[in-house]
């Protein structure tokens, strides 16, 4: 195409003028074209509507209603996860264990507790809805006196470790102060202490019914061993809500978290 | 050798070819102050840009007019104004020393010229 | 609006003035090609719209920290390795409602390919023991290993475990502070307040959502490892 | 489109098609230059004095513009990635500040450093000592300073503080009081950077640090560059050039 300076224009053949025109309208719809092709080019949205998920259900139906064995109500959203506290025994002697309780073959003061109540099977809602039969432990002064490790066994795709050195404490050695710690066990943990038929051999399984007998016997007892599988527990004081205010009911002195 | 000197004499005669030098020198100072990987430059927009911009304005006019003296008058007031944009623009053009280059060898570039005939034995050097 | 089309017209009027289109073609080409590669440059760094951490681990140690509406629980985080897969990894992340520290020291290695490692180094803290100088508002740790010496780690009031992770509290009226999946399978403490004492760990990251106030900053990089708060004496 | 001589060199083979253009081209040059010589011997051609007037409205203009920024008037650019800066505040106020481990290209290498971006800071006072080896003169300092006087107490006298957008500083080393930060993350991906609503990306899976308010009092950074997205206001803009190497003392004109 060939625009002529004005003055010439007359001078151009018609037939060169209409191609002229045509060249014009060409490339007056490519400028268009592209341009038009840039503006409604799509260009990247950013999409930052995440669907709001309740923490507990619909409505949170799915809280779990527990009571303290001191009558503290708790409506909390559990997680599923079974944290296992493990208190290993260790053995000291091996002739005639099992045959006279009263023959100490495992160390004794792994643990320790001033008073322990078992509540009868409590079927427990979690998170998902789901519910499970547990039994609640009622420890008072609960400590750990060493050997104690409490482990997630089926975390989603984690392992949390959390391992002190040596003593622990969960509601015990704290001053002043009573705290008592509820926890929600599988009927199949162990408490491996001396008590009336049980024994650090065989240990007590948690809905063996004897057990039950505890909540009358107020026990302050040591013990040498522990498995227990914990859905939930709660540290409360004697209160009417069970708060506790800076006496850290909770220590883990030398303590690692690890996570895997 | 020596015929080469005489063309490049002759060459640096019929040019402002000091005025661009300086013009050259000034945009090459404030490049090296602003001196970004020209990756980053040229994706870092007008800030991290603007240094070679113009500095590089300022190499182009004295480069102009050494090879095209013919647009010296032109070339040199843009050189001045480049300048003058660089002090703004370009770290403070290069610290002030490559706006000031610019400002005199742009100047020197604008009033470049035909000068009148002074009696012989007392030529000049031509700037 | 090619060359070839318009070549015969342009040699059939040779002598007229205009635009030369073969060559305005060319030209044009050409400049849209730079501008095009100029934009594919930039439209390269693509906005990123999810929190997403880094690849490794940073060490990090402090004196003490302490800190009221405490929680830890397992949550996870998006991690980026340098080949830019992201990689969900669970953490233990811990969150504060209020938390003072006394002393924070955070690094990370990082490979610069032939320049070698360097060490990022952020440092905070008035240099006395005892005093928690460094104070932040709903801070959040996402941890893989913690260890508190001494009176380690300490928690106050009603203390629960075994909560979903996402109905822990920290902040009041914050639903999900640590931003856990909902559901299942992630464990959490919940606590009124906390304390741990002489602190050392590894983190993907620490969040700060309030103010905070750091005396003393500094933060410098230094070429090694040797200057990772996992071997220098705690920050005070 | 050199339709006639392209088609009638096509009949020739290429070696003459070369040697014929090259003389032609010789042949050309000749007469160009004999006709620069004889140019060049005829008449005098040189600067003329009115060179000196433009001089004069050029070095007025810098001048006026000098004024200018220093009344924080007219705002500047200033930007570098090579040289070594020394920079000193009284306090910044930084909003939306990110920062990530980073390698900076310099004449002399790559460096590692970290790169800290900020959308809006506000300086009390400014202070950027940078070293220059010159030939002949040896190490000189050309110290920058604007605003109130950098001695490390903030006093913000009226129309004294430095606006600043899109700053970026490139530093191996930063020291100073962060007496409010907010919103800060440690540790986030590098390349998920975010200066409020501009990326500000560093390498993917790197360190990355970001924070919506860093205000940090006393700041001393070893920087290799300053850069610029926005611009620079600098009242009481002074530029001091001193022989050998000053250091933060000399911040204070005395």
């Amino acid at each position: 195409m060939h625009g002529s300076p004005d003055g010439l224009t007359g001078a151009v053949p018609i037939r060169d003028r209409t191609r002229r025109g045509r060249q014009r309208g060409l490339v007056l719809l490519v400028l268009v074209a592209v341009v038009g092709a840039l503006l409604l080019s799509p260009r990247p949205g950013r999409d930052e509507a995440v669907a709001a998920t309740q923490p507990c259900g619909a409505n949170d139906a799915n809280r779990a209603s527990l009571a303290t064995g001191q009558g503290v109500a708790l409506h909390p959203c559990l997680s599923k996860v079974n944290l296992r506290l493990d208190i290993p025994r260790t053995q000291t002697a091996n002739v005639g264990c099992g045959v006279f309780w009263l023959q100490a073959c495992f160390a004794d003061g792994k643990w320790s507790i001033t008073g322990v109540k078992r509540s009868d099977a409590q079927t427990v809602k979690f998170a998902d809805g789901t519910t499970e039969s547990l039994y609640r432990l009622t420890f008072k002064q609960f400590s750990i006196i060493k050997d104690g490790s409490l482990t997630t066994t089926n975390g989603t795709g984690y392992t949390l470790k959390i391992l002190p050195d040596s003593a622990a404490s969960l509601g015990g050695s704290v001053s002043g102060t009573t705290i008592y710690t509820d926890l929600w066990v599988t009927g199949a943990s162990m408490i491996y202490l001396n008590f009336l038929t049980f024994n650090c051999t065989s240990g007590a399984r948690v809905d063996n019914g004897l057990l039950a007998l505890s909540n009358i016997i107020d026990i302050s007892d040591t013990g040498c061993g522990m498995t227990l599988d914990i859905r939930y527990a709660v540290t409360t004081s004697v209160g009417a809500n069970g708060d506790i205010n800076g006496v850290y009911s909770v220590a883990l002195p030398d303590t690692t978290i690890e996570v895997s | 050798m020596r015929r080469a000197w005489a063309v490049f004499t002759a060459w640096r005669r019929t040019r402002p070819f000091w005025g661009g030098a300086l013009l050259v020198l000034g945009g090459g100072w404030i490049v090296r102050l602003m001196s970004y990987p020209l990756l980053v430059a040229v994706s870092g927009g007008w800030n991290s840009s603007a240094g070679y911009i113009m500095g590089g304005a300022l190499i182009l006019f004295g480069l102009t007019a050494w090879f095209a003296p013919l647009y010296g008058q032109l070339v040199g007031i843009l050189g001045v104004l480049a300048a003058l944009a660089a002090f703004v623009g370009a770290n403070l053009g290069g610290l002030f020393l490559g706006t000031l280059l610019g400002i005199v060898g742009g100047s020197m570039v604008w009033s470049w010229g035909e000068k009148p005939v002074r009696l012989k034995g007392s030529r000049a050097r031509v700037a | 609006m090619t060359t070839a089309r318009l070549d015969p017209i342009h040699e059939s009027v040779s002598s007229r003035l205009g635009t030369r289109w073969g060559r305005a073609c060319v030209m044009a080409l050409l400049a849209t090609g730079v501008v095009l590669a100029l934009a594919g440059l930039m439209r390269s760094q693509v906005l990123a719209t999810s929190f997403v951490v880094q690849g490794s681990t940073a060490d990090f140690a402090t004196s003490q920290v302490t800190g009221t509406d405490v929680a830890f629980a397992m949550t996870t985080i998006d991690t980026k390795s340098a080949a830019g897969a992201v990689t969900s990894r669970p953490v233990y992340s811990a969150g504060f409602a209020t938390g003072q520290l006394d002393g924070l020291c955070l690094s990370q290695a990082q490979s610069l390919g032939p320049l070698g490692t360097f060490t990022l180094r952020i440092e905070a803290g008035d240099g006395v023991a005892g005093t928690t100088e460094i104070s932040a508002s709903n801070m959040q740790f996402d941890l893989t290993r913690l260890r508190g010496t001494g009176s380690g780690i300490k928690l106050d009031g009603m203390v629960q475990l075994g909560l979903a992770s996402s109905d822990v509290t920290t902040t009041p009226g914050t639903a999900n502070p640590l931003g856990a999946p909902t559901g299942t399978g992630y464990w959490g403490i919940d606590a009124t307040a906390g304390n741990i004492a002489n602190v050392r760990g590894t983190l993907y990251d620490a969040q700060i959502i309030g103010n905070a106030s750091l005396p003393n900053l500094t933060i410098t990089l230094t070429p090694g490892t040797g200057s990772s708060c996992a071997n220098s004496p705690l920050p005070k | 489109m050199t339709g006639t001589s392209s088609r009638a060199s096509r009949r020739l083979s290429p070696r003459e098609r070369v040697s014929r253009r090259t003389t032609v081209l010789r042949d050309r040059l000749e007469s160009r230059t004999d006709d620069m010589l004889a140019r060049s011997r005829s008449g005098r051609r040189g600067t003329r004095v009115r060179a000196l007037p433009m001089m004069g409205t050029g070095l007025a203009a810098v001048a006026a513009m000098f004024m200018l920024v220093s009344q924080s008037v007219l705002a500047v650019n200033f930007t570098t990635s090579d040289t070594a800066y020394r920079i000193y505040t009284d306090r910044v106020s930084g909003h939306y500040a990110a920062s990530y481990i980073n390698e900076q290209t310099t004449s002399s290498g790559k460096k590692a450093v970290v790169q800290f971006g900020f959308k809006a800071a506000s300086l009390n006072g400014f202070c950027a000592i940078t070293q220059q080896n010159l030939p002949a003169l040896g190490t000189v300092s050309v110290i920058i300073t604007a605003g109130e006087p950098v001695d490390g107490t903030t006093t913000a006298p009226a129309g004294q503080t430095i606006e600043a957008n899109w700053l970026y500083l490139a530093s191996d080393s930063l020291k100073g009081n962060g007496d409010q930060i907010a919103k800060m993350n440690l540790g986030q991906s590098a390349d998920t950077l975010m200066t409020d609503t501009t990326a500000f990306p560093g390498t993917p899976g790197g360190f990355g640090l970001q924070a919506e308010v860093m205000n940090i009092s006393k700041l001393d950074t070893a920087s290799y560059g300053i850069g610029l997205d926005g611009q620079i206001s600098l009242p009481n803009l002074k530029i001091r050039v001193l022989p050998g190497s000053r250091t933060y003392a000399d911040c204070v004109s005395s």
